[in-house]
């Protein structure tokens, strides 16, 4: 969206012709746009770095927190799920979610990439094009992260086979009409003008919101609260949380399309925005009397992450400190403070901070888009109207994430029995699910 | 004074503790060790090579006691660590010739 | 070769010119061509992908798969030979492969880089050019990993002084002269019209035989198979599956030599055919009544990945998803239940991944390119012949392997006596060759 | 400097304009200039990959080397710097060291990066530009790299909020000043016509000699030398060694501003000196009667790649290998033979890796840029000129560390007590500062 | 009942297993443990700093037995475990007070 | 023939066995253990949740010694492991029915 309102009508014009363009080609065979090898260079670069943001990255932050005995297991849902996104997308995700056919809420075509050749190319935000090719794979690795970061509240306890039959229909039935309804042309929310650089409802608000559904249905682990479950290495974790960082690059600055001004905008911010988070959550843990901690510390980053995708190159570095420093503290607030009054078991803080922070994130972009505040927005840009577009489409995305994690939890549980005996979450789940231990 | 060591499951550490606590216990010693008995374990194949190992990870508690809480102790553990399955451990009582407690040099009962 | 094929003859035009021009330039000093900057960005990011496989992505995926006692001296072998192949490389490695001079089994001249200036330029597929000094150091990091990849066999029992040896030797009897066969314009192999795109013969076949050859030679550790030698830590081992399968977009889209649509498709193949095949390992283990387990994902993941490099830019989608499939569950199999039967010490399967997996990728390729297969084929492609080519040049590498590296070992064994003392072996050769502990 | 003697007057005359172009622009609202795609998408690919040597490069390093009691407080003090440095580097360190204003020793203007847009743009070398908020986020993370080099010889014993302060105060009154001085067009030594390609002035015998005083003025780790202190997991920090190799590339390649073919240079003398380095201190820890080590390979990969900083375009690729392999025998002798002697605790050979490997290339760098050596240098350059150019700066800049540093020291000391507790230093830094530990 | 603590080497810990598991030993308890004695360890050096550990690892069993079995146990242990080398490590015999088997509270031989 | 069990703090060790050697004790088996006392651990807090553990990390060092021996070893660790403070840890001493040197198969004294 950010996307509409940074390009005006020409932005959308080029999405419509994006969707159509290579099509248009194969079928009447025009002569191809060629995408700038610059371009092409800084897309592939982009695309490969959110793969390092899963794996590793992900696996190691999420495993590190996990107890030894659930490290394998932690690291191989989060794999497979990967490997599954991937091969749904180019199956029939893409074409559910930037199909040649279609409405405002899904869309179909070019299912198994049908029609698409080396050759066919997809529309930037400007009149430039990328290799379609390289514009699917970008597409897919949202996709493969976002459901891995839904395993994070189900982690120690959920049945392999089940994450597996999960990550199934949900990516069917809540990603790929969410991918469609924010970033397609067509798209219910792209056309209201909601503004999501990278992904803020997409990615983060749907996957956090899935993960305390999911959580609230499967139920705590044993034992959780009155057991004790620390982290078993903070070191992997904090490992994971350099290479989220890094790869977030690819996920913000990619959001682009091209290695232009915006994608500077979005580089510089995705620093600062995240370098403010992760001093603010430490100072939180310090004002409430605790010290500041290395957990502390990744948790800001993450928090700080996600709160700046949705306003990447939306902000000015001043407005993305800002925003980045209150979505750490509110964050800190909901994960330390409130889960345990809730009592829900968020394993991994998956809403805490995605959900969270997705959500402040979401609105704040609506301020800090502002030229007031820094922002690219135009001269008349009006906040007011911009948080009700921002706000709804959040309720949005809130209500058909939570209606859809239900549906795939149980279709689930009803093929699986969805979670691992009792035995087995004692025993933990390398060895019960895996036959293996991560250390010898 | 006896010396209890007690071979038990790992997830019936904390447990434990708290019950040996509740009859004055003021203190032990934990480490982890692996178990060889009747109870087996898991088998663990990487790429086809297949370990049926035995050796499964238990907890191992040493605590000292006076004669007279010994067999408290002794009773506690038992009653608090019992699954009814294969593999609960087991509790071995020494004898203690002395016992000094390093801080202050103390020894006998008054050491623990 | 692939490259021949897909730009006809143009291609072969090109690569000669490639072979000649920066020379031409050196020495007439005509007006060299400029290189794009998005081609030369693009090679240059995928060069540093190369070595994040080896650095630290293939050091932890071995090194995790040994007992801690050996875990550094697996690390420092592979970074020791990958340190000696840059060497060697730019001495003369790339004179011997790419060298102005030769014939259609060796070439020669450019030793030391002699002539290469800043300014030197490298053919691509198309008529564009990169900097020669970027095509080098690419080149540089294939040879790299290639004798990297071989240690797999041999880890846990063989001298330090013995793998530096071997490796000098290697190199220059094994790679180079299989690198001028199969990629130079003028190598034997380019010349048949043999497929591979990113090296499945140069760099998988001929790591895997050459390991296989190695490890019979070598002999088995002390004590297998009956003592357990499980891996000594699978979260490090999954972590290099990561940064593998990141870093292998460097190698196989950058086989494109530009940032076009040819690695685009590359890209594209190497998410979907790596996410199949882990997959499908993870099928093959519960079809034959196992767990599906985290080191069958990291197996599939790099059975995928070895059998989609020759066919990267040759397949469409779809093919890689069946041959990344295929080569997994034959994988499998040779890993799991034949290397058991035969009996002998592939420690880390570098031949049963690379070996048995380069060689479905090869022949598979073969068939994949067809465009009845959504492969990029033209209407005139023969599956049958293009077979009977694969395959000659598949054989043709097993020969030179075997017998090359039969030569270096021995040489290796002469020298340095091969292996470590009885007592090493047992101590570890952490503390043995190294005098150091991996974890204190 | 590399540059002004890479590109002549040119240069000088680019990097004017590039210090008021972007300015012109926003002021006069003239046609800016348009940035390459392939040279803004290696740049950005480039400042990302100097992230990935902070963290979690850098982290795991400097972590593996510490005693597992310190391993997580190690990570946060090295994470926690650089949050802080972006953070003060869009304040008023990009300000300090590029602002519009200003003098041979200091800058001013553009604090809060005022004025700066997406459109903005900064000169390269050539008459080329790329967007300026690219060229910002890639010197921010030169700066915060350096500070947190510096912390690799205070580890295990200084606190936190001491860490914070030294930092804040560090960067703004000894960085900042160098970087301008060193690589603005108006900066002394820039004019003086020092060659410094990438940094080995500004960032590592800036950090080396830094270290060395924050070492000597905060004392030696309770119980050094005679306790043992061994490194708890050499695993890390070959992992973290990989990744400072990868992300070098683009500290070096980077430098160069454009994907061209000065950037190609940087790029295989990157790969050549540092594989030179590193089997060079193995050589030489056998040579001195030891066993070649992991530790060993991996301090001669820093070594090296210090060495090749300041020369990675300005040496010719067998210039780059004898510069390696001196440079790292010379610090070989430094770190294990004359800091025992000395008898300091510059705990992780900042000084000794860092300092002496920096001043190494920093001379060397005078001797192999000449064309004698196969170096870019002019038919007209010569050696004893610029060695005595060179030396003058290495001299400057080893004052300004020293004197800045003993006042940021004692600054940190004033506020905070500068170190921690007898009791905290036992029970470890993990515990005592961050309440965590690392391993549980 | 006699209770017997073995330190052997490592890589011996397998046949020692086996060995005792042929003359009817039940289970055992093993752990790892770094061992100090005449056997000196290889030096490591990190960086110029020499450290020669004489710390070196070693495996401890702890296997109670029925003072019928405890003297095979002791010879058996000890030749399995013999490398005629420096460093094979010891074998200690306690006399025990009591054995319980936690899972079913059973004492004496009938908790092995 | 005397079996002490004693348990100190980490950092204490290296003194603790240079002290030992200097009085004649030719080797001990050491390894690392968790201790619950009187001493109380430090809070670790992982996004607020608080784990005040008292399982506090210490060493525990097993060292066989001849009766004549065994009164001095006690006293060379108490005043070596000794920093007056609570946590400093305990010695246990036991009898022990037979030692075996695994190499030779000699017992008694000579075993040590
Ligand atoms: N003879 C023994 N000596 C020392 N430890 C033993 C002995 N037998 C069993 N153990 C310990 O007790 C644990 C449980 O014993 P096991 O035979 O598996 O089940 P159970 O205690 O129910 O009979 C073993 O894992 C081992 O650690
Ligand atoms: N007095 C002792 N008390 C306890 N353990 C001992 C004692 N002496 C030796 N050990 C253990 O036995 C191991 C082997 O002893 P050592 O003197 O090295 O060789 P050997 O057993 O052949 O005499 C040591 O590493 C240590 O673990
Ligand atoms: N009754 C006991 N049995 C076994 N070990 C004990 C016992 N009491 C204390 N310990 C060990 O001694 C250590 C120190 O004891 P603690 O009560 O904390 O301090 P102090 O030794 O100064 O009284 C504990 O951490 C534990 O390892």
């Amino acid at each position: 969206m950010i996307r509409k309102m940074l390009c005006g009508a020409g932005a959308l014009g080029a999405s419509l012709v994006a969707a159509t363009a290579a099509f248009a080609q194969d079928a009447a065979g025009a002569v191809p746009a060629v995408a700038n090898p610059g371009n092409n260079a800084w897309m592939m670069t982009a695309t490969v770095l959110v793969l390092l943001m899963i794996l590793p990255g992900l696996a190691l932050f999420y495993g590190g927190l996990t107890r030894s005995k659930n490290m394998i297991a932690t690291m191989t849902q989060i794999g497979s799920v990967a490997a599954l996104a991937m091969l749904v997308w180019v199956m029939w995700g893409y074409g559910l979610a930037f199909g040649p056919e279609g409405n405002q809420y899904i869309s179909w075509g070019k299912f198994f990439l049908s029609g698409i050749t080396p050759d066919s190319t997809a529309a930037t935000f400007t009149d430039e094009v990328i290799s379609e090719y390289v514009f699917v794979s970008f597409q897919m690795t949202f996709a493969a992260i976002t459901i891995a970061l839904v395993l994070g509240s189900v982690v120690e306890r959920m049945k392999f086979s089940a994450v597996l039959v999960f990550a199934l229909v949900w990516l069917t039935i809540v990603y790929f009409p969410i991918a469609h309804m924010v970033w397609e042309a067509r798209g219910v929310f792209f056309v209201m003008g909601a503004l999501d650089f990278a992904g803020g409802t997409v990615v983060h608000i749907n996957a956090g919101v899935s993960a305390l559904v999911a959580a609230l249905i499967l139920g705590k682990r044993r034992g959780y609260p009155h057991e004790p479950m620390p982290p078993h290495s903070l070191t992997l974790t904090m490992v994971g949380t350099g290479l989220l960082w890094v790869g977030w690059f690819g996920f913000n600055a990619g959001s682009a399309l091209e290695a232009n001004g915006s994608a500077a905008l979005a580089l510089i911010n995705t620093f600062v925005a995240t370098a403010s988070a992760a001093l603010f959550w430490m100072l939180a843990e310090r004002v409430s009397g605790h010290k500041p901690s290395a957990l502390g510390f990744c948790s800001g980053v993450i928090a700080g992450l996600v709160a700046i995708t949705p306003a990447a190159g939306n902000a000015g570095p001043l407005g993305a400190i800002v925003l980045g420093a209150l979505a750490s503290v509110v964050c800190f607030f909901a994960v330390s403070k409130l889960k345990p009054k809730l009592g829900y078991d968020d394993s991994l803080d998956a809403f805490g901070i995605h959900g969270i922070g997705g959500i402040v994130g979401a609105v704040g972009t609506g301020i800090v888009f502002s030229p007031a505040f820094g922002g690219p927005g135009g001269d008349d840009f009006e906040i007011g109207a911009q948080l009700v577009t921002q706000v709804s489409a959040v309720l949005a995305t809130i209500a058909i994430s939570a209606i859809g994690t239900t549906v795939a939890i149980y279709v689930a549980k009803a093929l699986t029995g969805l979670r691992v005996s009792h035995e087995v979450e004692v025993e933990g789940l390398d060895i019960g699910e895996h036959g293996e231990r991560a250390y010898n | 004074m006896k010396f209890i060591i007690a071979i038990i499951k790992p997830f019936k550490l904390d447990e434990v503790r708290e019950a040996l606590g509740a009859i004055g216990v003021a203190g032990m010693t934990v480490s982890e060790v692996k178990g060889f008995g009747r109870q087996k374990g898991q088998t663990e194949i990487y790429r086809g090579a297949e370990y049926s190992t035995n050796m499964l990870p238990k907890v191992k508690i040493e605590v000292a006691a006076s004669d007279a809480l010994a067999a408290q102790v002794v009773e506690t553990i038992q009653q608090t660590a019992s699954t009814d399955s294969i593999g609960d451990g087991k509790i071995f009582v020494f004898d203690l010739a002395s016992t000094t407690r390093i801080r202050t040099g103390e020894t006998g009962d008054n050491a623990l």
